[in-house]
């Protein structure tokens, strides 16, 4: 690893956060997507489909 | 007094039916998560080991190349917001709706990453964590905006009718951005005479701004990639509340 | 314009009937002036520096206090639905009603200001610009509160959302009213402040009953 | 139509007109037509979407689908439309009087001035009192008085009976019947009998769900 | 037992249920400790002594704007009436009320205070006493409110009738409040200000579900 | 009196009963007696003043003149009434369930479970549903049901059937019907005919005001 100077806390710790942040975001997004998607699934398994895709089962 | 349901231009009609945006836009997903994971690595490496030290900032010159990108990002990310609240109030977009929601956690997270580094940067430059100065100071209230925002759309239970209000209110924040961001300033000079530290224009060396602008393309790349995933998703939560609202109506389980 | 008056009256008039709002505003306000001098201690030119800003903010947080009730009783009696097919446009009565309630919850501050003024130890031309400052910015308050009261009408139980709404956007008031008031080292800006402070009130008030009257009408079932 | 026609010609008319609370349909491919004089009734079941049709008509809710106008007006006619729902748009703290004093003003002081329309209603003898007193049956009334005192042609009316006595049932017949031979239109939701006295001016769109 | 749990579980599912209410309220916390530098200037000496009345004040008026919706919305949906005759002491319902009351707009005050106090410059050991006198002090604010929303709700006036009410009565909260976090010149009284804070909560929360049931129930329908 | 007599015995009587409104006498001289498993109807024009009785009956508002008493019960019975008023005390964002769920708990979950007592009122397919998107019958219902899940003797309703369709109607009756086989007692304040189907078991009180 290259050497940061004095300040080197603060330079980790910026990255650090907006890391750790970053990884929050990511994971959040997919899993609000499975989430979502997997409520959907059991939906459908009851067989409830929307109206304008034809008849319900 | 007619009410017919306007006709739309055919582009919009293709992009605006959610259902066709998703498909439309689900291959593009991939190639973008793979150009920011690139971008990232690129940016990363020019920012560790091929950028020198500013010769005023010393090493901490680092943090700009994250500090600058989410700076960025978060006014970025409002106009996305803004220009979605047009759509939305102006054409009935449906996907402008979807745009603006899944926007706003994103921009309130980018404004607060640069709150962070900007004050993590400002400790060793000029000593401390925080000073009321004009721009940190109006970036924090743009963050307060952001989360109100965030809050208005979480008081909503209706998400369609939600739309439209809070794009009223978008709007009226965008007015009322540039106008706090200029009292602001105004303020703190008019507090703080002497200002310890000017931020630097745009007159950098190009070992620094290469790593500082991959990394900002990286950033928005990023963005667009994470806000076309949440807008997928909430197309998906928006089918799924009408489907569990219409089977509580019609009560049918099987 | 006789239907314009008529709204007018009637928030008056049912303000006057619920008695007790304006008391309370100013009461809040005033209290505000009890409490910093026990905070900050009883040094008369620290409090008379502080003044100014303690005078806004009081007024500040007065104004949210009041904001909910703009739109939400008649909301929720049904009123604001009529109100909406009334012979006059949908805007114009929320104008009526941001006018209505700016006398109703700005107009009793400003009265009480030199009793704050006073408390604050604030000398006699600072007092004038006081009251100067809040009659010149308090209608921009009343105009954001509107933008944020009728955002918020289809929520229900909105209570403090309307609040964090506004407060934000408010800020340039309260950065231009109070300086307005304090001449502070330097250059005297109270001028310049006050004429910003009046441009942003005409603008708030020229857009708000417009904004307002579309956030209600988008959102209302 | 009628001799006595006070409104210009109108018509409101639907067509494959869906209407739904949140983005679901609770009603499809509604079609009618109310002319000058005519009554349309609205029944059906509790949750079938009668309120709802009624706010899709009064431009409160949007349409899902289809489409519904009124013909006839000229720009300059100003606010054609009565609404009157659920709820009564009461204050409690303002008089009878002042409570539809205010609403007279603001719709234009064009129909019966306020105390005879109190008069009608059969609370004339209450008009001081604060509205928030007034009994169910007496806050239906003054919700009725205001189709009075502005005369509008088209009313909109969301269970217009509820809460009301024999004597107000025939009160509600009474000021359809008057309303209809002034040339005006009703839609009206109810699961209460009302019968305008012509049979000839009443049809019924009985609502029944799409389930 | 189970009814008054029930009481409480309903309180505080209703307000998770309106969504962000939290958020809202810690949101707005926050916020006027933003708005105070804009106001009073940027300096963190002035900011630093002026800490714990602006804290006080923010808590206060939080939990003063979501004060109507104790009562106000049972009372005009009927619930009120039907509380009178539930399998549980009328007193008791009204208890379980004032406990959900704090714990919604009290507790998250005190989580987010220590934000507050980095804001203004607070130091150390005074950012434990603003969190101890929020702990001890906001149980009188919400057993005060108490009373001043029943009153409102059975003299049948919205508004803001409920402050006017208890601010006088709060004023002496605040004070110790205050009181128990700035140490100020002079000897250090900040210890018996505590104490007098923990007896004024005991005292208002032993009262309050009386005072508060009969001011109801003498109130009329 | 009844085979299925579920109730202790219970007699409601009131003796020159004088019940009004902030001080001003509505009805003078009111003399009844319910006994278990009848019914007292009470009848009479807008604003005469059944609500004010019902009030007084349930202990909300005073009494002007004369007495009412319920005789019978032992002390330990707890509170022996439900009063269900022209309000419906539903919370929009509770679900139908967990409203009904709540009383039934602050109550005393004594007689029908919630998800039995919805599905008597015809609620059962939106029990999880926001109750703030109910129709105006559908709420009504979901005040009825509260009737169900604790188990009272003496029901207090005013107006039960206001906003309900014509099967609503029935419903009404049968749950009186109802209540009565099983012992309970029944004061209503309607101005729709609920007819008992054992007329026997029907008083009707006309109140005709006193001006
Ligand atoms: C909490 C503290 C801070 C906040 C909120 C903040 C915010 C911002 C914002 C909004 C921008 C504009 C980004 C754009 O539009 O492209 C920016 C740019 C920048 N900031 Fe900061 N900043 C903070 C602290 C600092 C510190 C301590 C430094 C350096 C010592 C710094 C250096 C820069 C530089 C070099 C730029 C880019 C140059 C420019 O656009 O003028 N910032 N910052
Ligand atoms: N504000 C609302 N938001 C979402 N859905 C609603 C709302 N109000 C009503 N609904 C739904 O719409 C359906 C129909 O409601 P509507 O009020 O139109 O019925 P209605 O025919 O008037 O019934 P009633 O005779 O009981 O008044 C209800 O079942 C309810 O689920
Ligand atoms: N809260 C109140 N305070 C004072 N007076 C009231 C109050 N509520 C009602 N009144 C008065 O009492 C009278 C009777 O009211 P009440 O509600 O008992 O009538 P009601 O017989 O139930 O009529 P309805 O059939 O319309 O429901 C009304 O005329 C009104 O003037
Ligand atoms: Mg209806
Ligand atoms: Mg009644």
């Amino acid at each position: 690893m290259i050497n940061l100077g004095p300040h080197a806390v603060f330079i980790i710790c910026a990255y650090a956060g907006v890391t750790l942040a970053v990884a929050a975001l990511i994971f959040w997004t997919l899993f609000d997507a499975r989430r979502t998607a997997s409520k959907m699934a059991a939906l459908e398994a009851r067989g409830i489909r929307r109206r304008s895709a034809g008849p319900a089962a | 007094m007619t009410t017919d349901t306007a006709p739309k231009p055919s582009f919009w009609n293709r992009l605006a039916h959610p259902g066709q945006f998703v498909a439309l836009t689900r291959p593009l997903l991939w190639p973008l998560t793979i150009i920011t994971a690139a971008l990232f690595i690129a940016g990363l490496w020019f920012a560790f080991f091929n950028s020198p030290e500013d010769y005023q900032m010393g090493d901490t010159v680092r943090i700009m190349y994250i500090h600058v990108p989410t700076a960025w990002l978060s006014q970025f990310v409002y106009g996305i917001m803004a220009v979605s609240a047009i759509g939305s109030l102006v054409w009935r977009h449906p996907m402008a709706d979807v745009s603006m929601k899944a926007a706003a956690p994103l921009g309130a997270t980018f404004t607060a990453l640069a709150l962070f580094t900007g004050s993590l940067w400002g400790r060793p430059t000029w000593g401390t964590f925080w000073e009321w100065d004009g721009r940190m100071t109006s970036t924090l209230v743009l963050l307060l905006i952001y989360l109100g925002i965030v809050a208005l759309w979480r008081a909503f239970d209706d998400q369609l009718r939600a739309a439209r209000v809070i794009a009223v209110f978008t709007l009226v924040g965008a007015i009322n951005i540039p106008i706090i961001k200029f009292s602001v300033d105004w303020w703190s000079t008019l507090h703080q005479p002497s200002s310890v530290f000017t931020m630097s224009g745009p007159h950098m060396p190009p070992s620094i701004l290469t790593p500082l602008l991959v990394m900002a393309i990286a950033f928005t790349m990023l963005f667009l990639t994470l806000h076309l995933k949440a807008m997928h998703t909430e197309v998906a939560r928006r089918r799924l509340m009408a489907l569990q609202r219409q089977a509580a109506q019609t009560g049918k389980t099987a | 314009m006789s239907a314009f008056a008529a709204v007018i009256a009637r928030e008056l008039r049912l303000s006057i009937r619920t008695g007790g709002d304006v008391l309370t505003l100013v009461l809040f306000f005033v209290m505000i002036g009890v409490v910093v001098p026990f905070a900050v201690g009883p040094d008369r030119e620290l409090l008379s520096r502080l003044a100014p800003g303690v005078v806004w903010i009081a007024a500040f947080l007065s104004m949210l206090l009041g904001l909910d009730r703009l739109f939400r009783a008649d909301h929720e009696d049904g009123t604001l639905i009529l109100l909406r097919h009334a012979d006059l446009p949908f805007w114009a009565v929320v104008a009526a009603k941001v006018m209505a309630h700016w006398v109703v919850s700005a107009v009793p501050l400003i009265v009480a200001s030199p009793l704050l003024a006073v408390m604050l130890a604030l000398d006699g031309s600072a007092f004038w610009r006081v009251v100067l400052s809040l009659l010149v910015g308090t209608p921009a308050l009343a105009a954001l509160g509107a933008i944020g009261a009728a955002v918020t009408v289809s929520i229900r139980r909105g209570g403090l959302i309307a609040p964090v709404l506004i407060l934000p956007l408010a800020v340039p008031v309260l950065i231009f009213g109070v300086g307005a008031i304090s001449t502070g080292p330097g250059p005297d800006l109270s001028g310049s402040a006050l004429l910003f402070l009046a441009a942003i009130s005409l603008i708030t008030l020229a857009l708000s009953p417009f904004a307002a009257a579309l956030a209600i009408s988008s959102g209302e079932d | 139509m009628t001799e006595r026609q006070v409104f210009g010609s109108l018509a409101l008319s639907a067509h494959a007109l869906a209407v739904g609370r949140g983005g679901i349909a609770l009603a499809q491919g509604l079609e009618f037509k109310v002319q000058n004089g005519k009554c349309l009734l609205l029944r059906g079941p509790n949750g079938v979407g009668k309120s709802t049709l009624l706010l899709t008509l009064a431009g409160i809710v949007e349409a899902l689908d289809g489409s519904f106008k009124l013909e006839g007006p000229t720009s300059e006619d100003g606010p054609l439309l009565h609404y009157c729902g659920h709820r009564n748009a009461i204050k409690p703290r303002l008089s009878v009087l002042e409570n539809l004093d205010f609403w007279a003003q603001l719709n234009g002081p064009t129909g019966a001035a306020s105390l005879e329309a109190l008069e009608t209603v059969g609370l004339d003898h209450v008009a001081g009192l604060d509205a928030g007193y007034l009994s169910a049956g007496q806050g239906r009334r003054l919700a009725l008085a205001r189709l009075l005192v502005s005369a509008r042609p088209l009313w909109l009316l969301d269970e217009p009976t509820a809460a009301l006595d024999t004597e107000g049932h025939d009160l509600v017949t009474r000021l359809i019947d008057a309303h209809l031979e002034a040339g005006g239109l009703v839609v009206a939701a109810t699961h209460d009998p009302i019968t305008p006295t012509d049979p000839n001016r009443v049809e019924t769109l009985v609502m029944a769900g799409i389930h």
